[in-house]
């Protein structure tokens, strides 16, 4: 079955809030409401003709206006694959520390529960009804979901300084202080400052187009 | 002991038991890495489990949201770092497929013939520390023999060992030398000799088999619901292979190779033993469409000229997204990112078949004993670099 | 009599098993030659498209900055002052705590000056000693200079090539390894 | 024996007493220095056979050619390195549990008799006195496990003891074999019988198989491979000995080697001609009084020959499950070396009648 014959057997079944498939991305995918979520997935299992045997991934992507939390399905008995999405707005006057809540498919797919538990962990996205619900890459006493867009770095996780400076690479003995960097000639001063090049800038806006310097 | 404050009664008695904690890693010489296994044991018997992964998290989705997409290209050789080539080709797919390009025939068959390669030095890392797990030490060594041979080819178009960093959006990063087409061949001939050798070695070993077999049995309905996909999906007999069910490149179409699955031979289907079995079955069929891929590999550019402009100018896919799917050593890698335009993905999301069937673990490990736990782990073949990412 | 018949075969099993593969480590252990090299002795042959650390060749180099930008670790730190088209360099450094050996420096450099050498062995009791300076000279050349003092206010001195460090210095070792590749190509 | 003490009394006319402990000070001393020999080259040989059939060298530095001083460096680096006590530690029992390993292995020596005179006491039990003294090294590992406070050490010596325990059935039952051809327990009467009769081995088939039964057995008694559960590497890190360092820890792989001896050395006296020369085409008991120590290089040479096959099948085989052990300890290797001591019976009384 390709993606239309699987959004129109998703339609025939009555379930209210299933939208439209949006055939024209490069992997159609149907968005659905959190409150049919699990009734879908349980249909597209247990039908035998959609028969998606596998969840094969679940991912939550941070937008402007909220969060996207994308289901792949896959069968593997009827070799065809559809995408569902849930669709949770940032509502007015929510902080940036805002969780959105769907709910958890680890009941329809157990396979679900390691990958909510680490979009939990990442971007702080709840799954409602989940069966072990904690973190499963960080510690437990962790604050922040890092994969926010908005995420800072914290300098500390208890007494751990995490900063890189902070954490000697080797104890240095005091009688035999490192090597100093080889004596070069002072110069002019500098005319661009180096740290233009040492430090990164913001996704998206990487790296302008070349500009021969050397022959101005 | 502080761990032993919990008291079970023993059935079969009125003796009062203890049950025990065990860590099980994250330093210790099974786990293939940094996993730690948190074990409630009752003598040499497991009665529950629980994994605990994220000691080497990397924060590779995280970089990838701030590196363009060529440049994430090194940062997925570091996830399953035994298959970079297959890592690099499922990401180089992925942005492929996110800019609506393809790679010319030439990079299509040389990628097919290095991830196979890769593949073939993947299943050997798989096959010599099984051999370690369950306490033969020299069929490591003989593997590690065979793969130093498929890392010297690859070397030689890749420039490295390990972390090929070799398959690049597009194409590849730099054509093969004139003799390495004949080099790979030789190559072949050489190691079916040496994987009969393995055979009688240690895979019909009765002790092997006796460790092996029975041991960490998974029905198919549970490598459905627990999203395991590779060697152990095939393991438990489900003949599916994405190389051939859903043919990610060209090649794979027209090469001709089976699909090895879990036959129970020497007791239970989707034991261990089984899927030991498909991964050494895996490396011939690799074996098979290297020398098809090999013969049939065409001429022309391994790069298409204008994809070539991205080594200055980063790449600036349209705003949309692409899941990709390709078959790893370790079973299904899939790629997902979304763009929304600018030179960095703003969400790039692996689906690491090692972390999923891991998640096997905690349902496989009650009731067995600790040497089996170790078995268990290693027929699994996971790569924690990949589990954690 | 399954179980009897099981009892026997798995005793004859497992001795045979255990023979053929005694005979295959006997085979290796008399017949079978030693694959592995001893190491600093011998080593293996590497590929000429080996990445290994870079070579600069400054007098090519522009200063255009493509390959820093080019580098997903951001381990290329360049400081240089330009005196219209004379160059006084300051610094081309690579960090090789951060260096991932990616090559993604090679292919944007439009005067293909950058290379990367077969050199691998980087080991050091000193970290800081990672940061490898790429420059063979600072500063302006004695010639340049003398152009710079005709026309503009007298500048600082030129400096001598630094003295390289000892054998053991991985950045003389590549020196001498770009100087034999040219030697070679003729 | 009676040699030394003649030596000491006729020749340097010292009293008795004082003789009878020079004498045996002078045995024991040179019994050690040879353990300790041995021990080393083991170690080495070890490593150069792992190495030979793995393909690669194996040591090759130290010392010059193939890197024979390997063993003495690195017994030299452990004396120096720190002996770390795990806090918590029953720390009597942590440092007694060596000795008490080595000391086990060591006293079955007193009995092996290396040449014809070459012994230090020929006992009437000898056979089983070998067996029960060499039993001791349990306790020792049990000891040490317990004291380690380490879980992976606890489980490493509970394997240890439900082995070695379990294999002392199937390896005392095989040896009644030979015991039964020659009549006696003293190991000196085993050389003796086979200077006349020929190689034990070869005296009923039934002989190959209590040959067969004690090797194995003998070898889950080292912990060798496929029966090194105690110290499972893959499984429990270390087992026993994880939490030991510096010398303590090397008494541990010291007393695995000195055990192997002892094994081969009583496989070499009771199966295989003990210092006899095949056929007896040279009586070396009976040569004139320096040659007779022609012997002791005769069972060195064969002691070798079964140590070879040791480590051999230790770098071919995958390790056992522990159920897997005791199986085959109870039903496999027991019943056949009663099978074999009943076999050698009735053998010997239908032959000789």
């Amino acid at each position: 079955m390709n993606e239309q014959q699987l959004h129109d057997k998703l339609r025939a079944t009555g379930l209210g809030g299933i939208g439209e498939l949006e055939s024209s991305a490069r992997d159609p995918f149907v968005v659905v409401e959190a409150s049919v979520l699990l009734e879908v997935m349980a249909f597209l299992r247990d039908d035998s003709e959609t028969a998606m045997e596998m969840l094969h991934n679940v991912t939550a992507v941070q937008r402007e206006t909220g969060f996207d939390v994308v289901y792949h399905l896959c069968s593997y008995s009827r070799h065809h694959s559809l995408t569902l999405k849930v669709i949770v707005a940032q509502p007015e006057g929510e902080a940036g520390d805002w969780e959105p809540a769907v709910p958890s498919v680890a009941s329809v797919y157990p396979s679900a529960n390691w990958h909510e538990r680490e979009q939990w962990d990442l971007l702080g996205v709840r799954f409602n009804d989940h069966p072990d619900f904690r973190r499963i890459i960080l510690p437990e006493e962790w604050i922040g979901h890092p994969l926010r867009k908005d995420y800072v770095y914290p300098s500390t996780f208890g007494e751990i300084p995490l900063e890189l400076d902070a954490i000697p690479l080797y104890e240095r003995d005091e009688n035999d202080p490192p090597k100093p960097s080889e004596p070069r000639p002072a110069g002019t001063p500098l005319t661009q400052p180096p740290s233009e090049y040492s430090t990164r800038p913001d996704a998206g806006g990487r790296a302008p187009a070349p500009e021969k310097k050397g022959e101005s | 002991m502080e761990a032993l404050e919990m008291y079970t009664v023993d059935d079969r008695s009125d003796v009062y038991t203890e049950e025990l904690k065990l860590n099980l890693g994250p330093q210790h010489p099974s786990t293939h890495g940094v996993l730690r296994v948190e074990l409630s044991m009752d003598g040499e018997i497991i009665t529950a489990s629980r994994c605990d992964i994220g000691y080497l998290h990397r924060c590779a989705e995280k970089i990838g949201e701030n590196v363009t997409y060529l440049q994430y290209t090194p940062y997925t050789d570091r996830m399953d770092y035994l298959a970079s080539m297959n890592n690099n080709l499922a990401w180089s797919l992925t942005v492929e497929k996110l800019l609506g390009v393809e790679a010319p025939e030439r990079a299509q068959w040389l990628r097919m013939i290095c991830a196979e390669l890769n593949r073939i030095a993947s299943h050997l890392i798989a096959f010599g520390t099984y051999g370690i797990d369950i306490g033969a030490n020299t069929p490591f060594f003989y593997a590690f023999r065979e793969r130093e041979s498929i890392m010297a080819l690859l070397e030689r178009p890749s420039g490295a060992r390990m972390l090929y960093n070799y398959i690049q959006p597009g194409g590849l990063r730099r054509d093969v030398d004139e003799n390495w087409v004949t080099d790979v061949l030789a190559f072949c001939d050489d190691f079916e000799k040496r994987w009969a050798e393995y055979n009688t070695l240690l895979s019909n070993n009765r002790i092997f088999i006796g460790r092996t077999a029975n041991i960490g049995v998974i029905p198919q309905d549970v490598v459905y619901a627990c999203g395991a996909t590779g060697p152990v999906m095939r393991g438990s007999g489900i003949k599916w292979d994405l190389r051939r069910d859903v043919p990610y490149l060209k090649p794979y179409e027209e090469v001709d190779f089976d699909v090895p699955v879990g036959e129970g031979t020497h007791g239970t289907l989707g034991d261990c033993w089984d899927r030991y079995w498909v991964r050494m079955r895996e490396m011939m069929e690799s074996i098979r469409i290297i020398r098809q891929g090999c013969a049939a590999l065409p001429g022309g550019e391994v790069m298409e000229k204008v994809m070539k402009k991205m080594y200055k100018t980063p790449l600036t896919p349209e705003a949309g997204e692409a899941y990709m799917r390709c078959e790893n050593p370790r079973g299904e890698l899939g790629f997902y990112v979304v763009a929304e335009g600018g030179t960095s993905p703003i969400r790039c999301r692996a689906r690491a078949p090692s972390f999923c069937n891991l998640s096997l673990l905690d349902s496989l490990l009650p009731g067995t004993m600790i040497a089996d736990a170790v078995a268990i782990i290693g027929s699994l073949d996971i790569v924690l670099g990949e589990v954690d990412r | 009599m399954g179980s009897v018949r099981e009892y026997f075969s798995n005793i004859a099993n497992g001795l045979g098993s255990t023979a053929k593969g005694m005979a295959i480590t006997l085979r290796h252990f008399t017949s079978e030659p030693i694959i592995t090299v001893q190491y600093p002795k011998e080593s293996l042959p590497i590929p000429p498209t080996y990445r290994g650390m870079h070579i600069l060749e400054q007098e090519k180099c522009i200063d255009c900055h493509l390959c820093a930008k080019a580098c997903p670790v951001d381990c290329i730190e360049i400081e240089s002052v330009k005196h219209g088209r004379v160059l006084e360099w300051k610094k081309f450094s690579i960090d090789y705590k951060k260096c991932i050996f990616c090559e993604f420096c090679i292919p944007p450099c439009p005067v293909d000056c950058i290379h990367m050498t077969t050199e691998f062995a980087l080991a050091t009791d000193n970290a800081d000693g990672m940061v490898e300076d790429m420059l063979t000279w600072t500063g302006l050349r004695p010639e340049d200079q003398a152009k710079l003092e005709g026309k503009a206010s007298p500048k600082k001195p030129a400096a001598p090539a630094p003295a390289g460090g000892g054998e053991g210095d991985a950045r003389s070792r590549v020196a001498a390894m770009l100087a034999k590749r040219k030697k070679e190509e003729g | 024996m009676e040699t030394l003490i003649d030596f000491f009394t006729g020749t340097l006319g010292l009293g008795p007493t004082l003789a009878l402990s020079l004498a045996y000070a002078t045995a024991i001393g040179s019994l050690l220095g040879f353990i300790t020999v041995y021990a080393m080259f083991a170690i080495w040989m070890e490593r150069k056979v792992a190495a030979h059939i793995q393909q690669r060298f194996g040591p090759m530095e130290v010392g010059g050619w193939h890197g024979w001083a390997q063993s003495p460096a690195d017994a030299l680096k452990l004396m120096f390195k720190e002996d770390i006590i795990p806090s918590g530690a029953n720390k009597v029992l942590f440092w007694i549990a060596p000795a008490i390993v080595f000391c086990g292995v060591l006293a079955g020596f007193i009995a092996i008799p290396f040449a014809a005179g070459v012994q230090i006491v020929d006992i009437d039990l000898g056979v089983f006195f070998i067996i029960a003294i060499a039993s001791i090294e349990v306790i020792g590992v049990i000891m040490a496990g317990w004291s380690s406070n380490s879980k992976y050490s606890l489980f490493g010596a509970v394997r240890e003891a439900a082995q070695v325990v379990s294999y002392e059935l199937p390896s005392a039952t095989a040896l009644l074999a030979p015991i039964l051809v020659v009549g006696s327990f003293k190991l000196g009467d085993f050389n003796t019988y086979q200077a006349e009769h020929g190689w034990i081995i070869f005296s009923n088939p039934f002989m190959w198989i209590a040959l067969l039964v004690y090797f194995i057995a003998s070898l889950a008694g080292c912990k060798r491979a496929p029966f090194d559960l105690p110290e499972a590497e893959s499984e429990l890190v270390s087992g026993f000995h994880t939490e030991y360092s510096g010398m303590r820890f090397s008494f541990f792989g010291l007393e695995e080697f000195v055990s192997m001896l002892l094994v081969s050395a009583i496989t070499c006296t009771l199966f295989l001609g003990g210092y006899t020369l095949p056929f007896n085409f040279l009586d070396v008991a009976n040569l004139a009084a320096p040659f007779h120590l022609l012997g002791v290089a005769v069972l060195i040479v064969k002691i070798f020959a079964v140590i070879f096959v040791q480590m051999w099948l230790r770098w071919t085989l995958p390790r056992m499950r522990v159920d897997q052990v005791m199986t085959m300890g109870y039903k496999y290797l027991l019943p056949w070396a009663l099978f074999a001591v009943a076999g050698t019976a009735v053998w010997h009384v239908w032959m000789e009648g």
